[in-house]
């Protein structure tokens, strides 16, 4: 895995860094409060993320650092929460809003979609909405079709919005610290059972552009393109195949928009084989686009079609037997790849 | 015990005192059931025997069994992610709800819905919602359909406090003046939205909400069931009857946290809140003083009505627990009709 | 075209047809009068349907025959008589609610996605939606970003909705008798640009099923795949291939879900050669599907990359001269034809 | 011309004679040349040397107008489709408003935005929007900027009375409220959601929409420029001051159509009430009395007045005309900052 080093030297850092272990979930709360110190016009607000730190513990102890003036609890109205951060963010600041669950997009697609999208655009360039918005994404916590949802595609279709979706702390720092200091509207996702994985994050400050691609295990016989919590379940996957003389490669687009199309297409072009994991519902899911893009790229190089692998597309079952079915695991990752090698 | 402390005063409902007397009765047996059936769910959760989380409603009986009790089987509710109440008191058997909260076949949503999207249409429960406020339009729209097909259904649009939030609300309530729907919404204001007391949240006056868009609106001790039953019967009466929307307001709380892993809760509301509300303004404790001091009911009366709720929570769990879950294939069931 | 007798006869109806010249407006018009007729429990809900008949006059004259009972004049209040419809469809009812620029989706999403969708699955079937909502889509009429986009992606993308997109008044009439009677919810899009288009329509009543794809032009080079008014578009430009030599044959699939993938990749199969078109943002948008679908079920017979044309990444922007750069056009589908026909 | 008819008292502004005779005299002509400016827009429309439709606020211009004037030039507001009016009050310049809605390069938004999406960040204006409601939440944010960055800027939100069907109204009006800020909510009701009486739409009475968030509300005559400058500068020092929110309720009326092209409105409007505000309530017409009545201006001043607002109309659609449309190339920039 090339991570932290290669990323890292694009801040122009040298010398070894300073490593540590850290859950996802506290390197971005790490993110946030860097970037709550180093710039007095950022802010976070959303539904109880103050004293209780957010549901899941996210931001536990900012506002013992920043105060409630700049981490606010909010009425529960994402639509309005949403809406204000577009105004403070076209008026000079960097709002943060949290959007609990994936799910409550939907209450916030206007503002996002009408407002956030399309401000800079339509006032011709004058006009700006450096706007973060961090919601969750995932599946199998047993809570049901109305709090499993990951909603990515929806926002990942929009012109003016860019959508990051982290699958390590790594990454998860250096892609937050970086949207907030982009000038559009980004959305960010995180995958709410990854907030206690732990991974390598150093010490040393860092930021990862938005729109490149990650390898995340150089391989030859096959390209496991994957997403947010799917890259972990595709590097297992890549394991089980190892065992099994199929050598998978596991490409973390980061982005989908901007999508790194170009690393995405010479790593199928190279295996000849492409398979893409993502926790969206699968129909007119980004699973599309992505193998729509390496199709068309990898074309003449194609040994066998495009496989995608979504959530299933059914509302997500609140019975664990019901709703383990509707996810991709490294064991149908595994077999759908045995079978794309001709191995099955 | 002490003193019954009324922070309003009952309204008389003047029914014939034997009436009166199994009417108030029966609220207690279903507030039994209610917070028997919470605290084996919370016992589910601490065992780790139930999938997720639930939100428990203990602490807040008399709402829904005070507003259920003026509702007809065919008059429809909506209900929240704190739905068990609702769901019971509209008449719900407890063994097909732990069957639904265990994720089993016979539960009420054969296990698809789980805790927060029980819904039975048999007893006019158009589902719990795990989306805050988001049933509102459900149950306005319930109501719009009964009154299109001049049917003299009414719906009750069950809601907390943090649900003040959301635009849909003020969206529907509007609709439901102007078309003078017969829809009830009743607010339970437990004073948190989570883990935010609602004064941080929420400006002015809160039954101001309703009245802006010329709804009538009343308020009642919510913990004093006889108080919601009295109220939500006169608004309940009105709208079968054609006089249009109404929203109660009522002042309530829930005994345990959230949801039932919010353990930890000082940093957000002290001991002694808690203990006040669970000494001083428990619904069962203050029926039960009422029923006493009425001659109703002695101590082992009631005893002997939560003895039965014991054992038909006791059978129910039990039925849930061995019940088997719904067959794999069913995972793409019900996707469409 | 096959388009009149074909689905006729799925009604089982014998004889000639008595077949008259329709606009796209009137074709719904009849199919909203015909099924408010015969069914009570159908009414329709939304801003100024009633006496003004919607803007766009699509309704005009259902007031005066049903009146203010059934065709309800609403607050602009998108999201609330979406939720009014959800609730009365549950109870019964069989609304159509009018939601007037498919630019207000992001207002609905939320009720249509965690709601309507959701019911009858969370439910375990017990409960049911029988909801149309019928809404536009469709630039260059100069109405600017927010009243100017196609974003039917957003709701095929969800499991437990419908979605029809009719290219012709005969289609357009079949498939909305065939939504309102259809017992899920189902988002109907029309082409505000093609109200005014004419074609023939039966006097007879007919009724068209939803997922069943058809084929507007047949051909043996090229597939053209085209939804709603690219199909218009792509007539004409299987107009122009012809006159170069090109047969191309033009598949429309008429609803996004059921999606009828057979006959999409039996054409792409029969011609080696695949372009689909649509009018919604492109990146992540349904031309993504169609063309993912295609690539992977007619892999073997493909002969070139499968190629999508949708609109612009851009929000649409005001200025004529602009915006006409963001749509397909005949033209520029030709172009796209020709080259991948090796002919460019 | 008929004597004024003030439907509600004008309050006084206790200002010097000579500052308050510029003060409405400037109105006069801001009025004047929106009024023009909007004539020239129909004119465009009709010989077909306009794309799109445009939203006319002819008859509008007192509350804009008057609004405005108590604004500084950094202040913020947000606008609506029917904007010309705010735009242009709040310090646009006609010649680069007519090249916007004509999709031309020097548009204030190099022809992307149009007639709907007029922004100039230059004066403060956030941009109208498409979305009827869609700029509460905007608007509510700028003012949330300005207090936490302790700048005393203060925001107003323009909209229609259509717009009191949008529930994200509702959710930042509580949050204003809540945290005190300093935005006005300015309710244009011109009796019209589109082709809708607001009276078939709108339950109770429209203040109460506010007031129920405890909001500080007003009303006043919107016809009348200087009731509502009267009203609007306290609205705007209480809240530059740090005194919270306010919602200002104008009653007002649309000379035109709703847009351009909504020539037959019989079945919505009769003619005589549009005779009736063209004749008895044109702000313009009971301003130019009023001025003539206090002696501040004559007719043949008026007249001046309005020949330099014409000549500014002229060479601003002449400008406009003869600008050029933005490369094709632009097509694609500005989408990503
Ligand atoms: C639209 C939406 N926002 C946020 C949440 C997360 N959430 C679940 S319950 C809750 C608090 C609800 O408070 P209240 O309405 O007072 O109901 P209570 O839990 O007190 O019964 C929140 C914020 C949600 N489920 N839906
Ligand atoms: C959310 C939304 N719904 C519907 C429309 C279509 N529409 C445009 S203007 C309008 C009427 C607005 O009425 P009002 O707010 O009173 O403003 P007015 O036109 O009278 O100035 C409607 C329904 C829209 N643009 N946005
Ligand atoms: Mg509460
Ligand atoms: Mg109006």
């Amino acid at each position: 895995m090339s991570t932290p080093s290669a990323t890292l030297s694009q801040t122009g850092h040298t010398g070894a860094p300073t490593v540590r272990e850290l859950t996802l979930a506290q390197a971005i709360r790490e993110a946030l409060a860097e970037e709550l110190r180093r710039d007095p016009t950022v802010y976070i607000m959303g539904e109880d993320v103050a004293e209780a730190g957010t549901p899941f513990k996210v931001l536990s102890g900012l506002v013992e650092e920043f105060g409630p003036q700049r981490i606010i609890d909010s009425p529960i109205s994402e639509a309005g929460i949403t809406g204000l951060g577009v105004g403070a963010a076209m008026t000079g600041m960097r709002p943060v809003v949290d959007i609990m669950f994936g799910d409550f997009l939907g209450l916030i697609m206007d503002q996002l979609a009408n407002q956030a999208a399309k401000v800079h655009y339509m006032s011709g360039g004058k006009l700006k909405v450096p706007l973060v918005v961090r919601t969750t994404l995932g599946a199998t916590r047993r809570s049901a079709a109305q709090h499993s949802q990951s909603l990515h595609a929806w926002v990942s279709h929009i012109p003016g919005l860019k959508v990051a979706l982290p699958s390590t702390p790594y990454d998860a720092k250096g892609l937050l610290k970086t949207a907030i200091r982009d000038d559009n509207p980004v959305v960010f996702f995180e995958d709410k059972m990854m907030y206690q994985l732990k991974g390598p994050v150093p010490e040393e400050e860092y930021t990862i552009p938005l729109g490149v691609a990650d390898v995340k295990r150089a391989g030859t016989d096959i390209t496991i393109v994957a997403t947010s919590s799917m890259v972990q379940v595709a590097l297992v996957a890549a394991d089980n195949l190892e065992r099994l003389g199929i050598s998978a490669e596991v490409v973390d687009p980061r982005t989908m928009f901007p999508l790194d199309k170009e690393t995405l297409i010479a790593s199928a072009q190279k295996t000849s084989r492409a398979i893409v994991v993502d926790e969206g519902y699968e129909r007119y899911g980004v699973t599309a686009e992505l193998a729509a893009v390496i199709a068309e790229g990898a074309f003449y190089s194609l040994d066998a079609p495009v496989k995608r692998m979504g959530a299933m597309d059914v509302p997500v079952p609140f019975s664990p037997v019901l709703e383990d079915q509707t996810v991709p695991t490294p064991a149908t990752v595994t077999e759908l790849a045995k079978t794309l090698c001709g191995r099955a | 015990m002490t003193q019954v402390q009324a922070s309003r005063p009952t309204r008389k409902s003047h029914s014939a005192p034997a009436e009166e007397r199994e009417r108030f009765l029966s609220m207690y047996r279903q507030m039994v059931r209610i917070r028997l059936f919470e605290e084996q769910v919370n016992d589910l959760y601490k065992t780790a025997r139930m999938p997720g989380l639930a939100h428990l409603y203990s602490g807040e009986e008399a709402v829904a069994v005070g507003v259920c009790a003026t509702l007809r089987r065919d008059d429809y509710i909506t209900s929240t992610h704190r739905g068990h109440g609702h769901c019971l008191a509209k008449g719900a058997s407890i063994d097909r709800m732990f069957a639904e909260l265990l994720g089993k076949a016979p539960g009420y949503c054969r296990g698809k819905g789980g805790s927060m999207h029980i819904a039975d249409q048999d007893t006019g429960n158009l589902g719990a919602n795990a989306i805050v406020g988001g049933s509102a339009g459900i149950a306005t729209g319930a109501a719009f359909a009964s009154k299109m097909r001049g049917q003299d259904r009414v719906a009750v649009c069950f809601f907390g406090d943090g649900a003040l939030g959301q635009g849909l609300l003020y969206e529907v309530m509007n609709m439901a003046s102007l078309w003078k729907l017969p829809v009830i919404y009743v607010c339970e204001n437990n004073l948190y939205n989570e883990y935010t007391h609602y004064t941080e949240t929420t400006a002015g006056a809160l039954t101001e909400r309703a009245k802006a868009f010329g709804i009538h609106t009343d308020a009642v001790d919510g913990q004093d069931v006889r108080a919601v039953y009295a109220a939500a019967r006169q608004l309940v009466d009105r709208a079968r009857g054609g006089d249009g929307p109404a929203f109660l307001l009522c002042d309530t709380y829930r005994f345990y946290g959230h949801h039932v892993g919010d353990i930890q809760r000082t940093y957000y509301r002290s001991k002694e809140e808690e203990e006040h509300w669970k000494t001083q303004r428990d619904p069962l404790i203050l029926l039960g003083q009422w029923l006493s001091a009425e001659g109703i009911a002695g101590e082992s009366d009631l005893e002997h009505l939560r003895d039965e709720a014991r054992a038909e929570v006791e059978a129910g769990v039990r039925f849930a627990l061995d019940a088997p879950f719904p067959e794999l294939s069913e995972v793409d069931q019900h996707v469409y009709a």
